[in-house]
């Protein structure tokens, strides 16, 4: 019961904001801890790859980003959905608030990926089943943000976001094996992502670290532009006026 | 006299569509002018060379259709929406999700059937043979209502947002995708002698789930869209 | 029976009214007054159900309006600052499909009388994007005039663009929807007098 | 104070214009959006082998460019139509199709120009060289304003005749060909290693007929708009 | 001076009105009075010369106003059923941009003081949108009142949407512009009493 109690409280705007406000900082200091030992473990402590040189050890920031990048666009999903179903504020600014991110780790993966492919294909770009689902999911994020940009009304832009947000959930899964049964029948084989299968146990301890620590930078990140969303959406109200005061 | 019913209801909204529709004849033909166009621009842009043709065939045509439904979608509510006509099927005593899809389904007979209609055409124009062009409306038939269903959730979250027609196609596309995949796959593995039935299944299955949620969609964004 | 309690509304950042609340009953006019912005149409647009409010309820025979739905639609009329009238078809041919989607029993002939009534009969052939501001505010005249069974009228700024003569038809209209025992939710920054049994009025202020 | 002479009441069209855009930086964004989309589209529907698409790589970005340069004409002209900016320019004490130009500088500045700085982004997706992508920008460059200017006659006939719009729009895609001719084949020809500069000056001279012809015709075609 | 003669119009296939010849000279307000589709609007475009009239000509000062062209233009100020004010702009800016397209001189203070003037001061920074039915027919009466320099003024049903207080403040206005030497043509279906030192009136019957 007393959790309850909890939940409801910190799902009002203005309790949350506070709440936020110190979580942050410890975000933060985390997520620089774990991101220096994981680049320290990718960089320094883990074995030159036998096929793929130094190269490689850009995927201590490329997986975790392209992880990231998947797993952000269901949470942003989620939480729009919540906030169209039950009408709560929070959840829609939680979802315009994880869209940035959700695309900047996706443009991260696909930049990385880029640099990467150079030195292994000669090509910056081929067109790989899971390159082409990665830059789909760039289009998704970007329609999203535009979408909400584009409406001037706060209320109105997260119904509609929600609803594109959801449309979108629901495809990701279809595009992502259409894309690859896509790719599979057309040049099979020829998909040359020649990967060294067994990873050494130290370079998965970095990418896992990675992951874990840029897993924690969003959630930093979020809470900061969702308390932004915040302060804009509730200037007029009371609490934001009193907060204002105390900080001129 | 009884108040009409849902089913009355509904076939007023197809029949008030296509009325309009055929007013402006224009318009219909204007969809597939474009859809001709653009599929006869690529000989021009990428050169001449039939071998080269006959295999990017499949993938322009379809291209262009998906194009083409775009550029139509634009007009799907739009009109509604600027002369009133929207709030007063928000306010009807029935379903808005029905009325939604008995305006998509009048969209579509107005502007997909004639896409299927014309697409041997153009495949002609690119070689390709009699089964791939029997696939290719075959594809078509079963992916064109899919993208219209899609379409119009996008065309309901753009009403009255400016940008419409750009930020519609940056909505809708990328969920065009498979449609997209398997509509072409399916006319380039007929023209390459392989059997079609999987795909072709597969986009019935996509018609299908679209059927069942996107009129749901674009009645909850046609609301948004009139508050 | 239309109960509207605590009703408060908020646009974009700024707070139009609140703690509105009042009730309308059988042959009651509701006058909305108020200058420009004051919130007319946003209050209209709450009472049809369009709009959310951001406090209070609006209940119909002691049903919220949201949970009531179609059946709450099904007596209501409400005409907007927009007409609904689509350019490429005839007033007789917009008036029979507005009314089928709008669950209206109404017959060719029907249609016909209303839109003589409103003093369209030379006009029921042409496309609508051929008549003038004011005509095609009449036709939307006579798809109210084919509401007469639903008790509930809201109209916001019915009058633009009227002239004299279609001034005093529509006057009728609403006295004798009144009379009947309508209710009616109006407003307008003409001065139109309309005679009713009971006249209620709200002043929105800016 | 003076009462502004034509330079400052043309370019307070243009600021009025970019102010517009930049105030919907969103629509911008769809524009480019469009266009990157569109492009990655054809893989999808044509297929991944890279020595195919690098052949129609050039024609796929001019094609994707066109299209993005006609859906974002559609906004050119209606608002100003809508909300009776059209009739008030009309009625102002200067030429109109100094004014008019003045409104395609603008739409081609926030339309045309983010088109020109993407597109090497594209060229590399179909695997094009270094030089390749410089003249790929360069035929851009030449190309996009004359696009805008023959599209702004279409935009402008679109507004007049109700329903038919659409229909003259198209009628203007044929005038289109002859730039998408040059400028795919401008890339394509220094993608073979020959040289582009017949070309890029052939699309240097449409340009200037454009800018002699367009404006005015554009100007005549508002005037029948707001009769 | 406006001189028309021998006026003809046709629409469609309606002749609206034929053989219309008036003058109007300075202080001078026409009212252009007729039912619904009568051909007000009509009239009123061809006199800003976007019409072009099936019969007759029209001419300022002595020359036809098409061949003037431009330099008619410069003398006149045209204001229709459409408010030519743009949604993402402010009032402010929508002001400034249109004035330099008009070829008025305008300064920032002008501006600001004509905005003031038609009640609009607290809303002159926030985007037009978000702004009511009325107000926005406010900000094209603040446009108007940039052109107090034109003498001649041709208004389309301008007091639609206004309420009480903007209708008298624009009365007003139209009312210094008369006395102040400049000619009015306006076409109303709201009963709105403007003192004039001149009034002359057209019927036009359907
Ligand atoms: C622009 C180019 C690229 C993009 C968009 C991209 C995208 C992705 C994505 C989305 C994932 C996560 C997929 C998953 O977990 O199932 C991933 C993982 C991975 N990528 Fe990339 N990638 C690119 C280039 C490359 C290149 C060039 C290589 C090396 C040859 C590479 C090697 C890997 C590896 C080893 C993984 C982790 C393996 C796994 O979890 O299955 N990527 N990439
Ligand atoms: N979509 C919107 N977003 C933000 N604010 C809005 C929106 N629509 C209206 N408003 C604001 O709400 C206020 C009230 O608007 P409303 O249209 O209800 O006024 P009204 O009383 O009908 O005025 P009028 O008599 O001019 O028609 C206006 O001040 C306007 O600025
Ligand atoms: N574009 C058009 N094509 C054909 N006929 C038209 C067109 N525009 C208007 N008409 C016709 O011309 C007649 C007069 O129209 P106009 O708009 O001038 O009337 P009005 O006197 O301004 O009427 P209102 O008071 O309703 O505004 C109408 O009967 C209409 O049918
Ligand atoms: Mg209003
Ligand atoms: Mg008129």
């Amino acid at each position: 019961m007393t959790s309850r109690i909890n939940w409801f409280k910190y799902s009002s705007p203005a309790s949350f904001y506070p709440l936020a406000g110190k979580l942050i900082p410890a975000f933060f200091a985390v997520a620089s801890l774990l991101a220096v030992c994981g680049l320290y473990i990718g960089f320094f402590v883990a074995p030159t790859d036998a096929q793929q040189g130094e190269a490689y050890r850009i995927i201590f920031i490329h997986v975790p980003a392209a992880w990231m990048s998947m797993f952000l666009y269901v949470v942003m999903a989620f939480w729009a959905g919540m906030g169209l179903a039950f009408n709560t504020r929070l959840s829609s600014m939680m979802a315009s608030a994880i869209a940035p991110t959700g695309a900047l780790m996706t443009f991260i993966a696909l930049w990385t990926g880029a640099l990467w492919g150079k030195p292994m294909w000669g090509a910056w770009w081929v067109w790989d089943a899971r390159l082409t689902s990665e830059l789909i999911l760039l289009f998704l994020y970007l329609g999203f943000m535009s979408l909400q940009a584009a409406i001037d009304d706060p209320r109105r832009a997260d119904k509609a976001g929600a609803v594109i947000a959801l449309v979108g959930a629901v495809n990701v899964p279809i595009i992502y094996f259409s894309v690859q049964w896509w790719n599979t029948l057309h040049q099979g084989a020829s998909v040359s992502l020649t990967r060294n299968p067994s990873m050494a146990a130290t370079m998965l301890a970095g990418m896992l670290i990675m992951a874990l620590a840029i897993w924690i930078y969003s959630i930093a990140v979020v809470l900061m532009r969702v308390r932004s969303v915040i302060l804009e959406r509730e200037r007029n109200s009371d609490w934001v006026q009193e907060l204002t005061e105390q900080q001129s | 006299m009884k108040p009409p019913r849902l089913l009355d209801a509904w076939s007023a909204v197809v029949r008030r569509d296509l009325l309009s529709a055929l007013r402006h004849r224009a318009d219909l033909l204007t969809t597939l002018i474009f859809f001709v166009i653009v599929a006869s621009l690529f000989p021009l842009g990428v050169g001449s060379d039939a071998a080269l043709l006959r295999s990017i065939g499949p993938g322009v045509i379809w291209v262009a259709a998906l194009l083409a439904s775009i550029l139509a979608l634009a007009r799907l509510f739009s009109g509604d929406y600027a002369d009133g006509t929207l709030e007063q099927l928000a306010l009807a005593p029935y379903s808005l999700t029905f009325l939604a899809l008995g305006k998509i389904v009048a969209h579509w007979l107005a502007t997909g059937l004639p896409l299927v209609i014309v697409a041997p055409l153009l495949g002609v124009q690119f070689d390709l043979n009699a089964d791939a062009l029997l696939v290719l409306m075959a594809s078509l038939l079963l992916g064109t209502p899919t993208l219209s269903l899609i379409g119009a959730v996008g065309a309901a979250l753009t009403l009255g947002v400016r940008g419409g027609g750009a930020l519609l196609s940056l909505l809708i596309l990328p969920l065009y995708v498979p449609v997209l995949i398997f509509g072409a796959g399916a006319v380039e593995a007929s023209a390459a002698g392989l059997g079609a039935g999987a795909h072709l299944s597969l986009l019935g299955a996509f018609l299908l789930s679209a059927l069942v949620f996107a009129p749901w969609a674009t009645a909850v964004s046609l609301r948004i869209a009139v508050e | 029976m239309l109960v509207i309690s605590q009703l408060g509304c908020v646009r974009g950042e700024r707070r139009l009214f609140s703690e509105i609340s009042f009730e309308i009953g059988p042959h009651t006019l509701l006058e909305v007054r108020g200058p420009n912005g004051s919130g007319k149409t946003s209050l209209l647009r709450i009472l049809c159900g369009l709009l959310h409010p951001a406090a209070g309820r609006v209940s119909w025979n002691g049903r919220d309006i949201h949970e009531l739905g179609e059946e709450y639609r099904a007596h209501m009329a409400y005409l907007g600052h927009a007409s609904a009238v689509k350019d490429e078809l005839t007033a007789h041919e917009n008036l029979r499909y507005s009314a089928a989607t709008a669950g209206l029993a109404a017959s060719t002939t029907d249609i016909s009388t209303a839109l003589d009534t409103i003093g369209l009969s030379g006009f029921q052939g042409i496309p609508c994007k051929t008549l003038s501001q004011g005509q095609r505010r009449r036709v939307a005249f006579a798809r109210l005039y084919l509401c007469s069974a639903r008790p509930l009228w809201i109209l916001d700024e019915p009058f633009t663009a009227l002239d004299a003569a279609a001034l005093a038809l529509t006057r009728n209209l609403l006295e004798s929807h009144l009379r009947s025992g309508g209710m009616l939710v109006l407003t307008t920054h003409q001065e139109v007098e309309i005679t009713s049994p009971h006249t209620q009025r709200i002043d929105l202020g800016i």
